[in-house]
């Protein structure tokens, strides 16, 4: 309360008061304070399925990293908090809670950002205050706003997702493709991609293609046009609330042909939702680490009975990248976070697959390469993912089977 | 004899299947105070609604001097010179009595979004002409001294004074009141016939609708009844008691059925 | 801290512009509005549009994403003129609901979900961030005072009170020889041209605007400001639209204080709070904070 | 996209299933706009604490679906009573529109009530899901037909409710004339109370059977909202068989748009739907009162 106080009084006293009690805040927390992450993942509102896991991803990512003696700068370890804040996946709370995060509590880092429309609200806010900002968002636009490197995102456009998507269909011997799009930034460049694609295979097609108001609860008709258009695949690119809807409807409707969902819309707990008969032998596909290198596995293990959805294994790499990166650093400041992600994330520094490690290395003064729970996480110029292999599953009794990786 | 002022023509106004109206033929003469009564469900106040704009007739003409004002919105009626009163005293009640009344008031500029903010001069003008007419409307019809109160805070009395003490703001050269006495004390009865007989002396012409019978006998000439949508009968109060026709009207309504 | 005290008194700006907006139609002329963050929008995609697709200058787009706003108003309000308050309420909800449908959908001009990114803003880039915010903290409470002092005379003048007649009862205006339409387009007019000057600040000061910001959710919280500042008092409008921003932030500081429960628990007591907050001032205040006076218009002999 | 005649049959048939969704919390929004004359815009809360109450009982307590309907309907119910008596009916004297913004909040309140104690993950009811019948190329759901009838037989026993029933006389007089049926010694207040009780019990019933349909968190009813409103308002404020005849016209013509506008507009459909109706008609289809 006092702190709000004196700042009320700062505000009245305008830029130069802001200048200087910046300064003492600095000087303040010096040896051994605490590292503040800032976390604005949706807890309300569409995204509210979505956003409890992917904090709790972060909080666990943070904790091991805390127990294994914080983050090592020249004063010493500095343990790491998280705070949250709610984007009630609208872009306006996205800000005002992005604002809190940066100028309250002086966060090094923002993550977890899910809605795209938040993602872009905020980015600018990030780059004017020299902050990463670590997100999901798959528009394509995000990284192609003028952001100085500080945003970084490890869900792979939605071209990348999709061309890789479709040639997997094509691979399973889909010709005639039914896309099912909710209305997000994406469907567009979805359903071209989709298009270019199946243009390039004899007898392909894109059978249909509909984009969908995401809030309604009855998609009969829709599914009736889905029937009619005799397609072998339906491509439902939605979100978990709809896409489990569809699924129970093409159920119904008896379609026999393939179903094929990005693996955020159809998770672990879908399974708890629909019956098995419903969902067996619909395919996702997500964004993967090699699961040769074992990194895969270990971290399924390490999240205990906590399922791991793609979002919260991007999440978890958001939380890990920050902590190396300004381990790395010996400085836990925005910018040097935002220089040495790419140098933790990619390289040919010894391959680490969890923070504990990972600091271990770097105390050790060796050089490490972070691949991550939701790929090798190297990023490209633009702040993009790159080179990431994806990992196609079917669901088959209530288990996700691998069934790819490529 | 004098000129009309008023003319109704074959005015006729359904709701649904009922015949409210049924092809009303009436006529006010210049300064007069006439009474238009009738039994209940004759359709006085459907006249009054059609005639003051408030509802559309379906057939037949009105006719304001001459000019035909059939279907005219509320407050073109009311700027060419015709203002009624409501039946249960409709104040504005949160407003002031002077507010009220100032309401009332026509050519105001400062009605107007662009005139209210850029011609305060104009406006404040107007203002004080208003408000000179109002204190002088509520001085005669003794409402001086509540003039700061809430229309809500009147008496049942007060609020019928009100009432036509707002028509009286417009300006009017044809006042309709809708039951200006019912439910008022004979005492505050006998004032207000005092101060419609006055208005008239000053030349204004005035159409009642009221059941209080003495006020009608004591202050309006002629007596026009209405009976199922219709003219049915006119003349001195007198006159109309006696006609067999009126009594059958009023009475035999339920003989019959 | 500061600078997240001048952002929220910022974003209060956009509220209290809107409460004000809302306290024109609603407040004076009597017809509720829940359609708000409609006319916000419109206010909002106009000037984005006009000042980085046709490079208009930002004062030119304010303008006009203003008088669009006013125009969507005017029709709003000659379409539901005739309707009862709460067949009104339900047709503004819906329309709020088609904007940001249309907004959504409508890609080759308003590029969908994806919003439009890189609007301009006053000076951005060629000052600090925290001084963008102070300039920007100057124009919105600027206009905030400038539309303060407009309508607040404008409720006081005989415009006002035709308005507030209008509201009470719509018969005994149109007797008193008001034409009630044009004054219930007119007040529309207003209030959504100053409901539109906020979206399009808005849109300038965020650089970025989507469908997924124009949530029935910003109605509700404007709706509060005027309902906790007083329906009729610009004063309370204003008082409100900061109280409400107060108690969207201060719920952040609250929530974060309770312990034992999750993040999502946390969300939704401050979501919880808020409403509930709304339903006691609505209990214990009904009239608001700075109850609607009509500016005492004494009789001559008070005045000298 | 409209081929044949089995394709308009089909969508009639699809309209059908998603008005009778739409039909009780339609029906329940207007039966406390009957007798207390304000839109209780609370109807999408009581029909999310519908849903998660008819959860409970059925998939973590067992109980058969029918069984899990009817505390759906007892839980809304009381909840919408409790809200009334708590937080809407102090406001009455401030009018109508106070208690419909009131309402509002109220809506935002139970949301997250139920998140607060439930979380946002989706959940579905422990029932099979059946496949489709056939008939000549028309396709019609079991579990859909089953919900649609359930639907019915809800708003046929309102209505026996209201014409029979002491209860239901005493109703439609206070919807009525409320000053006269005080006359008249009904009690209005036990009137009004019985009448959120069904208003609100009828919007959880109608929660839980769209959850049956798909499935559930905590913005469950805000989702299908503006349909409903736009059901009550197309049907006439006030009027019973007006909403559920709304509740018809706006399911069909929300899939009648889907193939004839964009899927991505159904919403505006429903708009559009409201103000068609209310140009011709300012009382709504069946509305009484003008």
């Amino acid at each position: 309360m006092t702190r709000t106080m004196i700042g009320r009084r700062g505000a009245l006293l305008g830029a130069a008061g802001a200048v200087g009690s910046f300064a003492i805040g600095g000087k303040a927390f010096g040896q051994g304070a605490p590292v503040v992450f800032g976390a604005l993942p949706p807890l309300t509102g569409a995204g509210g399925p979505y956003g409890p896991a992917m904090l709790r991803a972060i909080q666990q990512v943070v904790d091991e990293a805390n127990a294994a003696g914080g983050i090592p700068t020249r004063q010493g370890g500095r343990q790491i908090r998280v705070v949250a804040e709610d984007d009630q996946t609208n872009p306006d709370a996205g800000v005002r809670g992005a604002r809190k995060l940066i100028d309250v509590d002086r966060v090094s880092a923002i993550m977890g950002t899910w809605a795209s429309s938040v993602t872009t609200a905020v980015a600018p806010l990030c780059w004017e205050n020299r902050l990463p900002l670590f997100t999901v968002s798959g528009a394509d636009s995000i990284t192609l706003l003028p952001h100085q490197g500080y945003i970084f995102r490890t869900q792979p456009n939605s071209r990348l997702q999709i061309a890789t998507g479709a040639d997997f269909l094509i691979r399973q011997g889909a010709r005639r493709i039914f896309h099912l799009a909710a209305q997000s930034p994406f469907a567009q460049s979805s359903q071209d991609v989709l298009v270019e694609k199946m243009r390039g295979v004899s007898g392909g097609a894109v059978a249909g293609y509909i984009v969908y108001e995401r809030d309604k609860t009855a998609f009969r008709t829709e599914v009736d046009q889905i029937m009619r258009s005799r397609a072998d695949t339906v491509f439902l690119n939605g979100y978990l609330p709809d896409v489990t809807i569809l699924l129970r409807e093409l159920f119904r409707a008896g379609f026999d042909g393939r179903r094929f969902t990005p693996a955020y819309a159809l998770t672990q707990r879908s399974f708890e939702t629909l019956p098995n008969e419903v969902t067996n032998g619909v395919m996702t596909w997500q964004p993967s680490p090699d699961v040769q290198s074992g990194a895969f596995r270990r971290l399924q293990t390490r999240f205990g009975n906590v399922e791991v959805d793609p979002y919260s294994a991007q999440t978890h790499d958001h939380a890990t990248l920050a902590i190396l990166a300004a381990a790395q650093a010996g400085d836990a400041t925005g910018i040097a976070i935002r220089d040495n992600v790419r140098r933790i994330a990619a390289g040919d520094g010894a391959v680490v697959d969890n923070v504990t490690d990972g600091l271990r290395a770097i105390a050790a003064g060796r050089a490490v390469n972070f691949d991550g729970a939701s790929g090798p996480v190297d990023f490209d110029e633009r702040g993009d993912i790159r080179g990431t292999k994806f990992r196609y599953e079917r669901a088959a009794g209530g288990r996700f089977e691998l069934m790819e990786l490529t | 004899m004098t000129a009309p002022i008023l003319e109704l023509r074959g005015l006729t106004r359904r709701f649904g299947g009922v015949v409210a109206l049924d092809g009303l033929d009436l006529v006010v003469r210049r300064g007069t105070v006439t009474a238009l009564i009738g039994p209940n469900g004759a359709g006085k106040s459907t006249a009054f609604q059609c005639i003051s704009g408030v509802i559309r007739p379906d057939a037949g003409k009105v006719l304001l001097d001459g000019q035909d004002i059939t279907g005219a919105r509320p407050d073109r009626i009311t700027a060419a010179g015709l203002v009624r009163s409501f039946q249960i005293a409709r104040g504005i009640p949160r407003l002031t009595v002077l507010e009220n009344l100032l309401l009332y008031g026509q050519h105001q500029p400062g009605e107007a979004v662009l005139g209210a903010i850029f011609s305060p001069a104009a406006t404040r003008r107007r203002e004080g002409a208003l408000r000179e007419r109002a204190v002088a409307v509520a001085a005669r019809l003794n409402l001086a001294r509540v003039l700061d109160n809430q229309a809500a805070a009147l008496s049942g009395g007060q609020k019928k004074l009100l009432e036509i003490g707002r028509a009286l703001m417009a300006e009017p050269r044809l006042l309709l009141l809708d039951e200006p006495v019912a439910g008022v004390n004979p005492t505050l009865a006998a004032e207000i016939a005092g101060h419609i007989a006055h208005l008239r002396d000053e030349g204004m012409t005035v159409l009642v609708v009221e059941h209080h019978m003495d006020f009608v006998a004591s202050l309006c000439d002629p007596v026009i009844v209405m009976a199922e949508g219709r003219h049915l009968a006119e003349g001195d109060f007198r006159a109309i008691a006696g006609d067999a026709r009126v009594q059958e009207a009023y009475m035999g309504r339920r003989a019959h059925a | 801290m500061e600078a997240y005290l001048v952002a929220m008194l910022v974003f209060a700006g956009f509220y209290a512009l809107m409460a004000l907006g809302l306290n024109v139609i609603w407040g004076l002329a009597g017809m509720v509005n829940l359609g708000l963050v409609g006319f916000f929008a419109v206010g909002a995609y106009a000037s984005a549009l006009l000042t980085t697709k046709l490079m208009w200058p930002m004062p030119l787009g304010w303008a006009a994403g203003a008088a669009l706003a006013a125009a969507a108003g005017a029709a709003m309000a000659v379409i539901v003129a005739r309707l009862r308050g709460d067949y009104l309420a339900i047709v503004t909800l819906g329309f709020a609901e088609v904007i940001r449908l249309v907004a959504s959908n409508e890609i080759w001009l308003t590029n969908g979900t994806d919003g439009i990114s890189g609007i301009p803003g006053p000076w951005r880039g060629a000052v600090t961030p925290q001084e963008f915010n102070l300039v920007f903290l100057a124009i919105v409470w600027t206009a905030v005072a400038i539309g303060f002092l407009l309508l607040a005379r404008l409720s006081h003048s005989p415009f006002g009170r035709v308005l507030r007649a209008v509201r009470e009862d719509e018969d005994v205006a149109a007797v008193a020889g008001k034409p009630v339409l044009w004054f219930k387009v007119r007040a529309f007019c207003l209030g959504a041209a100053i409901v539109g000057l906020s979206g399009a600040l808005y849109a300038h000061y965020n650089a970025y605007i989507a469908p997924d910001g124009f949530a029935p959710l910003l109605t509700i919280y404007v709706v509060l400001a005027l309902t906790a500042g007083g329906v009729g008092s610009m004063r309370g409008a204003v008082l409100g639209a900061v109280l409400v921003l107060v108690l969207l932030e201060g719920t952040r500081f609250l929530a974060a204080a309770v312990p034992g429960v999750s993040p999502v628990q946390k969300a939704a007591l401050r979501e919880g709070i808020i409403a509930l907050s709304l339903i006691l001032l609505l209990r214990l205040r009904p009239q608001g904070l700075i109850p609607e006076r009509t500016r005492t218009l004494h009789a001559p002999k008070a005045t000298p | 996209m409209i081929q044949d005649w089995r394709d308009v049959v089909q969508i009639l048939l699809n309209g059908v299933m998603a008005g009778s969704l739409l039909m009780l919390p339609a029906i329940g929004f207007n039966c406390i706009f009957a007798v207390l004359r304000y839109p209780n815009f609370a109807v999408a809360g009581f029909a999310t604490i519908g849903a998660f109450a008819g959860w409970v009982a059925n998939a973590q307590w067992g109980l058969p679906a029918g069984v899990a309907l009817m505390a759906a309907f007892l839980v809304a119910g009381a909840a919408g009573l409790l809200a009334e008596e708590a937080a809407l009916k102090p406001l009455r004297p401030a009018g109508p529109l106070t208690v419909a913004i009131a309402s509002v909040a109220l809506t935002l309140l139970l949301e997250n009530v139920v998140r607060f104690f439930f979380g946002n993950e989706l959940r579905g009811y422990d029932l099979p899901v059946l496949r489709d019948w056939r008939f000549d190329g028309i396709r019609i759901g079991p579990q859909q037909l089953a919900n649609t009838l359930y639907a019915l037989a809800t708003a046929g026993a309102l209505f026996l409710l209201l014409a029979f029933t002491r209860l239901g006389r005493a109703m439609r007089a206070v919807a009525d004339n409320p000053t006269l049926a005080d006359i008249k010694g009904v009690d209005p207040d036990r009137i009004a109370r019985v009448a959120v009780f069904i208003g609100a019990g009828l919007a959880g019933f109608g929660g839980m059977l769209i959850g049956l349909d798909t499935s559930i968190d905590p913005l469950t009813g805000f989702r299908v909202v503006l349909s409903v409103f736009a059901a009550a308002v197309v049907g006439g404020l006030g009027s019973i068989p007006g909403a559920a005849l709304g509740a018809m016209v706006v399911g069909i013509g929300e899939e009648m748009s889907s193939v004839l506008l964009e899927p991505a507009y159904r919403t505006v459909t429903a708009f559009l739907a409201i103000l068609l109706v209310l140009m011709l008609r300012p009382q709504g289809l069946l509305g009484a009162r003008g």
